[in-house]
């Protein structure tokens, strides 16, 4: 018990800011309360039944008051409001370069998928001042990852991704936990966000993800295949590729660049090709189609056939796609 | 004083003496019987609730699992939810308070609808026993928000039952509700306007319409849940085709509404008891009076608030978030107007005034809290951490649960026609109030620190706080206990309590203590606006005087 | 002066019996058998009971509401699965029984009107005439109930919706390619059909929560219009006392418009080819 | 006490209760409202029935709940005799649908903003030329 704090670390960029929005809301709240509570006593002590003060003209209404008892906590609320919100803004909003890390929750584990292929089981490890991605989905219920050092929590939904991302400014171990209620073990789906400084941290992903180098030689490199290379696999396994490839006789659009473009759909709509738009396209090709493509999709629907992790596979190798030229991937 | 000399010519003549048989209580259509009904059966459900918090408190004094295992301590969280929402704060101050003192009031003989409001009982007894049946046959471990596919397709407990009991007890809120709004609209007794009305109708009238018009949806959405459940269609399940933000839209589309259904009527009770222990007619009546609609409407606008880490558009959560801020005005004008009634006031300390000073700071912070939840930055780290617990039990414990405390001392008298003792009860408001804070207060510290909510083991680093926590329910707990004794105690061994011991207006102080089956042997004829309480009146209460004990 | 805000000034009337007496009533010595005792007339009567119903409304809205908001939702998710799914609803059926409810709605006013006028065999028989059309709907209602069962479409363990089985149209067959469960060249896509199985499910499972919730309410409905049957036969509900009727009839004719949009969301959702 | 119907009597109504107004002809006594309102509802019907078979787009829901609204109007108005009522009824008719209006809209609002979430920037893909990332099959 001589571990005893009252304030949570702050590693990531955005601690800070929503620290500051906190200590400005404390500010206020002790403001207002005090104010209360001053009032309250002043009062309850001057005017207490036996003394004796003067009592007339006491006012039992004044419209100006009220007015400004509208007023002020309106303007001191929307004031508030609108800085929260821009740093909500900028908490959800990832920066372009992103290391993409894909997570999986289910009771009561967290799985990790690092693009290298390493894999870690409720633990994280990241490189320090690093912008960082996580594509979140969930086996079977919602869970949430949050990370309190981070300020930075995001239910994990099955059927669908959810993204979060931080870029943390401290090496060590900080707390992972489930936040949204899962059943049986909610309280020990929780594990360590390691963040380690990036030269220890390529280390760490050269020995394949382990904290000790294998035995039988740090040499080989690594056990593990990068993520979009198992994609590339399964890619091949489940017959994508007797489509999307430009040598083939189904005419099928090209995969590459496709990520992050804007799609034009059949019915003359755009999406944005992000992880759960090719998630769809996957699991559901007929609920988008390709503009120029025809309806029914020729491509099968693998709603059942692929699981979580392999649907994840499948992602990170379509995002490792580049694009030749940007302008000629067929959209 | 009195304008009505009722000192009793017929010894017993009043609603109590109606009638001793059990089936004389359990046939009554009297509103003042019904509440009688509901006083008992909330003290037992809240009781039940305090014990399963104990359960709660006590597991959370050490971080391992060692008291309970995780599986009884997610059962325990979910009825300590589900009994103290649903069957405790929801018909708490208007199915015991509300339902005696509206008709009266208003100067009505009863209810519009005496028979529906005995069903109301009726529906609510059978919705809490179904309840706490599933709790017997091995609880339910959803918590009390039901989400799903969780309380769908993976829960294996009794969700149907306990569904189906909170469904039924919907029912009984829906025709409450009714009861309410018909009641007020129109059985006022001649002179009584809208703006004669007393602040404490104000609010039920919110408080009703927020019932008729929130609960159905509740209602619906717990009926999905059921169908989900037993044939598998999964309207809210993803692997079927459905959606499980959807149910959380539409729970929360009633359940942040419910919150004010909690909040609405102490705010009520705050009103006159401000007024009447300042001498004071309430600063801004008028704003009072409107805020409680203003805050019945807007608190249909903001449930999304309680998703803003779902995976729920950000631009939605913008909008909930911008409205919470709005919400959060007409409380604010409260607060203040019940401040400044004090202004020149003649104030004295009696029992149910301490209660009002106890609502009043821990009402603050509890809704200077609700902001910090409603600004999105913070609410990402705070959600579904101990800050949500301590920010909530602020409002409904020390905020709801104080009033109700502060409206059931202010108002015994009258109902029973007996006063308490009032040592006692200002030492238990007081160790209340301590214990309160000492439970709750640490529970901020921790939610910030990054404690999550419903863990039944918890990281090393956050047990000194949580042993504060426990020991403070440990006070709480005993507070509690107390009130019931002596209450109890009054009844047989409590001084008479006079038609109106503490000089009180309002309509219910002009008839006799208890009041008669018809409330009034004449219809009474209101002139004047409410609390015309007179500053420069400096006689003592009556009541203390019995007691030995002084108001200080 | 007086701390009271109150102006009564009359003494006390001696009490009667315990809890027995009503001072009000001593006012209506003619005592109406319609007007119950809290009330002090009538009028006032009939307003309590008016605003009561409407305000009941008010909560049976948003009890459908809540479903139907739900609905609309997954119908957006899923347009082409819920469009063939619909499609399997017989509407000249729905269509015949739309009109029997739109019968049932004149007849129940009309019983209004009688009670009102208080002309007791004309109430009655409206009323039965009522309750008639309402057991019609019903009865044709689980007749569908019953086609659906033998068709395997009522979710569960035995929901299989094969829609090419049954020579589907040519509009069903567009949907069901759009569906991706049908290939361009219309054989069956194996890989679609476990999607479009939970989606149509659901549609299902929405229809019948629907359609059910409103049976529900037609079934109370019917039960109290029997009692008020009863009581008519009696000479009570009428002229003065027909509120009871009038708050029936309210009650009715929020049933059917409920149908009213039922029939069309769920029968007619884009029947065009 | 019983100057309790007089104005001072403190309930709301501003309509009394008696019969309904008589506007149109009636028929051995029954308003001949009845009987038009029960014709245009049947005509109604016909017709949201027919538009369903035409091919209208997005239109045709539109116009189907358009219809299926008239036909609530008219019941409410003359089967359930609102046209003649207090404003109270008119209030509490009003806010059931009002609330039903707010369940939709900010429900709706969620839905069809969630894809306006941008939170893939465009340039994205770039970013996975990061040494985390193989570009095998090339
Ligand atoms: C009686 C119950 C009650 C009441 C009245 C409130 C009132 C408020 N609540 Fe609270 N709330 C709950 C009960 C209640 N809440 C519960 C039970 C939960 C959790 C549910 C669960 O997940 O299990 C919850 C959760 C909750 C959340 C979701 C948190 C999360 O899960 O992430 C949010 C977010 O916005 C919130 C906000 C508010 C706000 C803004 C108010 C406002 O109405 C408060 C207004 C009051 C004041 C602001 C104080 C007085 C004003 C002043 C002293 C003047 C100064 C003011 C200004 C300058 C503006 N509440
Ligand atoms: C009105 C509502 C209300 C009230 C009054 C209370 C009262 C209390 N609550 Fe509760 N609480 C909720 C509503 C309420 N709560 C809700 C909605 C949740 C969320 C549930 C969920 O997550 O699903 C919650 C959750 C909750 C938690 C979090 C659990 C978790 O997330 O893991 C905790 C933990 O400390 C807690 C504690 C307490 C305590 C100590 C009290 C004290 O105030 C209670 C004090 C009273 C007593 C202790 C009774 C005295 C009686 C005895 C001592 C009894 C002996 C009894 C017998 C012999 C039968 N509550
Ligand atoms: C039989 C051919 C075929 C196969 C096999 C196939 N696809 Fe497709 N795919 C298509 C066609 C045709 C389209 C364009 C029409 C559409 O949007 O559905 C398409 C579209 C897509 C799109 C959206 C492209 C865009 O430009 O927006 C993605 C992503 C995709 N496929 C991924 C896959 C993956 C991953 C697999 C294997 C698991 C796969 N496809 C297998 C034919 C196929
Ligand atoms: Cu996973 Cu909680
Ligand atoms: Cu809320």
């Amino acid at each position: 018990m001589t571990n005893f704090p009252l304030f949570p670390e702050s590693a990531s960029t955005v601690a800070g800011q929503i620290d500051a929005v906190y200590f400005a809301l404390i500010a206020l709240s002790v403001f207002f309360s005090v104010l209360i509570a001053t009032i309250l006593i002043v009062f309850a002590v001057k005017y207490h039944h036996g003394k004796q003060v003067k009592r007339e003209r006491a006012g039992h209404s004044s419209a100006k008051l009220e007015v400004f008892l509208i007023g002020m906590p309106t303007i001191i609320g929307l004031s508030i409001f609108f800085w929260s919100a821009s740093v909500y803004f900028h908490a959800v909003r990832p920066p372009a370069d992103t290391l993409d890390i894909y997570v999986v929750g289910k009771q009561w584990m967290w799985k990790i998928k690092h693009p290298g292929g390493q894999s870690e089981i409720n633990s994280l490890h990241v490189p320090l001042g690093q912008p960082v991605k996580l594509i979140m989905t969930s086996q079977d219920v919602i869970h949430s990852f949050y990370v309190p050092a981070f300020r930075v929590k995001q239910d994990v939904l099955p059927g669908r991704f959810t993204t979060l991302w931080f870029e943390a400014t401290k090496t060590g171990e900080f707390h992972l936990f489930c936040a949204e209620y899962c059943g049986l073990d909610h309280s020990r789906m929780t594990g360590w966000v390691t963040v380690m400084p990036p030269a220890e941290y390529e280390a760490w992903l050269a020995r394949g993800g382990q904290d000790v180098a294998p035995a039988g030689g740090a040499a080989k490199a690594s056990a593990s295949t990068p993520l979009s290379q198992t994609g590339s696999g399964a890619f091949a396994q489940l017959g994508c590729n007797a489509c999307h490839v430009p040598t083939s006789a189904l005419r099928a659009p090209r995969l590459e660049g496709l990520f992050g473009k804007d799609v034009k759909l059949r019915d003359g709509s755009v999406v944005k090709a992000d992880e759960n738009y090719l998630r769809e396209s996957i699991l559901d090709p007929n609920a988008k189609i390709v503009a120029g493509y025809p309806t029914p999709t020729l491509m099968p629907t693998y709603q059942g056939q692929i699981n979580a992790e392999q649907l994840i596979e499948l992602v990170a190798y379509i995002k490792s796609l580049k694009g030749e030229e940007e302008d000629d991937a067929g959209h | 004083m009195t304008t009505l000399d009722l000192q009793l010519p017929h010894p017993r003549r009043d609603y109590l003496a109606a009638g001793n048989t059990i089936k004389s209580w359990l046939l009554t259509v009297d509103h003042k019987r019904i509440a009688i009904l509901y006083l008992i059966s909330v003290t037992i459900f809240f009781f039940i609730g305090g014990a399963a918090a104990g359960v709660l408190r006590w597991e959370l004094l050490t971080p391992a699992g060692d008291f309970t295992t995780s599986e009884t301590y997610n059962r325990t969280f979910t009825i300590h939810g589900v009994v103290m929402v649903f069957f405790f704060l929801i018909p708490a101050i208007p199915g015991i308070l509300g339902n005696f003192l509206i008709p009266i009031m208003i100067g009505a003989k009863d209810m519009a609808f005496p028979k529906i409001n005995l069903a109301s009982w009726y529906i609510y007894m059978v919705g809490g026993i179904l309840s706490l049946a599933s709790m017997l046959i091995g609880g339910v471990d959803t918590g009390w928000t039901f989400y799903t596919p969780y309380s769908t397709s993976y829960s294996s407990s009794a969700v149907v039952l306990m569904g189906t009991g909170i469904l039924i007890t919907g029912f009984s809120s829906i025709f409450t509700g009714l009861n309410f709004i018909v009641t007020i609209h129109t059985m006022r007794c001649p002179g009584m306007t809208w703006f004669r009305l007393p602040l404490f109708i104000w609010s039920h009238y919110a408080t009703a319409l927020i019932m008729i018009l929130g609960t159905p949806v509740l209602a619906i959405t717990i009926a999905m849940v059921a169908v989900d459940r037993v044939f598998g269609i999964g309207f809210f399940d993803p692997d079927k085709g459905g959606d499980p933000l959807l149910f959380q839209h539409l729970f929360w589309f009633y359940s942040h509404p419910a919150v004010y259904i909690m909040i609405l009527p102490a705010m009520g009770v705050i009103s006159e008891l401000v007024a009447c222990f300042s001498r004071k007619p309430v600063f801004g009546y008028a704003a009072v009076a409107v805020s409680s609609l203003a805050i019945a409407v807007l608190g249909f606008l903001v449930w999304g608030h309680h998703m803003f880490v779902s995976g729920q558009s950000p631009y939605a959560g913008l909008v909930f978030s911008i409205l919470s801020f709005l919400v959060a005005v007409p409380s604010a004008i409260k607060v203040f107007n019940w401040t400044f009634t004090l202004y020149k006031g003649r104030i004295s300390y009696a029992t149910p005034m301490l209660y009002v000073f106890g609502f009043l700071g821990l009402f603050t912070i509890g809704g200077l809290t609700g902001l910090f939840l409603a600004a999105l930055a913070v609410d990402i780290h705070v959600t579904d951490t101990y800050f949500i617990v301590a920010h909530f039990h602020y409002i409904m414990v020390g905020g709801s649960v104080m009033a109700y405390m502060g409206g059931l001392h202010f108002w015994w008298p009258k109902i029973t026609g007996r006063m308490y003792n009032e040592r006692w009860a200002m030492l238990s408001a007081i160790l209340m109030f301590i214990g309160f804070n000492l439970t709750f207060f640490p529970q901020f510290v921790v939610g910030y620190l990054g404690m999550p909510r419903r863990y039944h083991e918890y990281a090393q680093e956050f047990q000194v706080l949580n042993v504060l926590s426990t020991a403070g329910a440990t006070v709480l707990g005993a507070a509690y206990i107390f009130p019931l004794t002596y209450l109890l105690y009054s009844l047989f061994k409590g001084p008479r309590a006079g038609n109106n011991p503490w000089r009180a207006t309002g309509l219910e102080w002009q008839t006799t203590s208890p009041p008669p089956t018809f409330n009034f042997d004449k219809t009474p004829v209101v002139t004047e606006p409410p609390y015309a309480y007179d500053v420069e009146d400096d006689e003592e209460f009556d009541v203390i005087h019995p007691q030995g004990g002084q108001t200080v | 002066m007086s701390s009271s805000s109150l102006s009564s000034t009359s003494a006390p009337k001696v009490p009667g019996d315990p809890g027995s007496a009503d001072p009000g009533q001593a006012v209506h010595a003619h005592a109406n058998p319609a007007l119950a005792h809290h009330f002090d007339d009538l009028q006032q009567q009939h307003e309590a009971h008016t605003l009561g119903m409407w305000a009941f409304l008010a909560t049976e809205i948003m009890f459908f509401g809540g479903l139907l908001v739900a609905f609309v939702v997954s119908t957006t998710m899923y347009p082409v699965a819920f469009d063939i799914a619909a499609r399997q609803l017989d509407w000249q059926v729905g269509t015949m029984n739309t009109t029997v409810l739109l019968c049932s709605s004149l007849s129940m006013a009309l019983a209004v009107h009688f009670a009102r006028v208080a002309n007791r065999k004309m109430t009655m028989l409206m009323l039965l005439l009522t309750v008639f059309l309402g057991t019609a709907f019903l009865g044709v209602k689980a007749y569908e109930y019953s086609t659906k069962w033998n068709h395997h479409l009522v979710p569960g363990a035995s929901y299989n919706f094969e829609p090419w089985q049954h020579h589907p149209d040519e509009a069903e067959t567009r949907l069901m390619t759009r569906a991706g469960v049908l290939t361009a060249n219309g054989e069956l896509n194996a890989s679609a059909l476990p999607a479009f199985q939970t989606r149509t499910q659901l549609f299902y499972g929405y229809y019948f929560t629907l359609t059910g919730l409103h049976a529900v309410h037609m079934i109370i409905g019917a039960g109290v219009i029997l009692w008020l049957v009863f009581r008519v036969s009696k000479g009570q509900c009428l002229g003065d006392g027909s509120n009871f009727v009038e708050m029936t009839g309210l009650y009715w004719h929020f049933v059917d418009i409920v149908w009213i949009y039922l029939f069309p969301l769920l029968y007619l959702m884009d029947r065009s080819s | 006490m019983s100057q309790h119907a007089s104005p001072t009597h403190g309930n709301d109504a501003d309509h009394p209760h008696g019969k309904p107004h008589q506007e149109m002809q009636e028929v051995g006594g029954i308003s001949m409202a009845y009987f038009v309102v029960f014709a245009l509802l049947l005509i109604l019907l016909f017709a949201t029935v027919d538009i369903a078979f035409r091919t209208l787009g997005p239109f045709g829901p539109v116009i189907a709940m358009a219809i299926a609204t008239t036909k609530a109007v008219l019941v409410v108005l003359f089967f359930m005799h609102v046209k003649h009522a207090s404003k109270l009824t008119w209030i509490f008719a009003g806010a059931g649908l009002l609330w039903l209006a707010i369940l939709f809209g900010l429900t709706f609002g969620d839905y069809m903003t969630r894809s306006w979430n941008d939170a893939v920037p465009a340039t994205t893909h770039e970013a996975q030329t990061s040494p985390f990332t193989g570009l095998p099959n090339q």
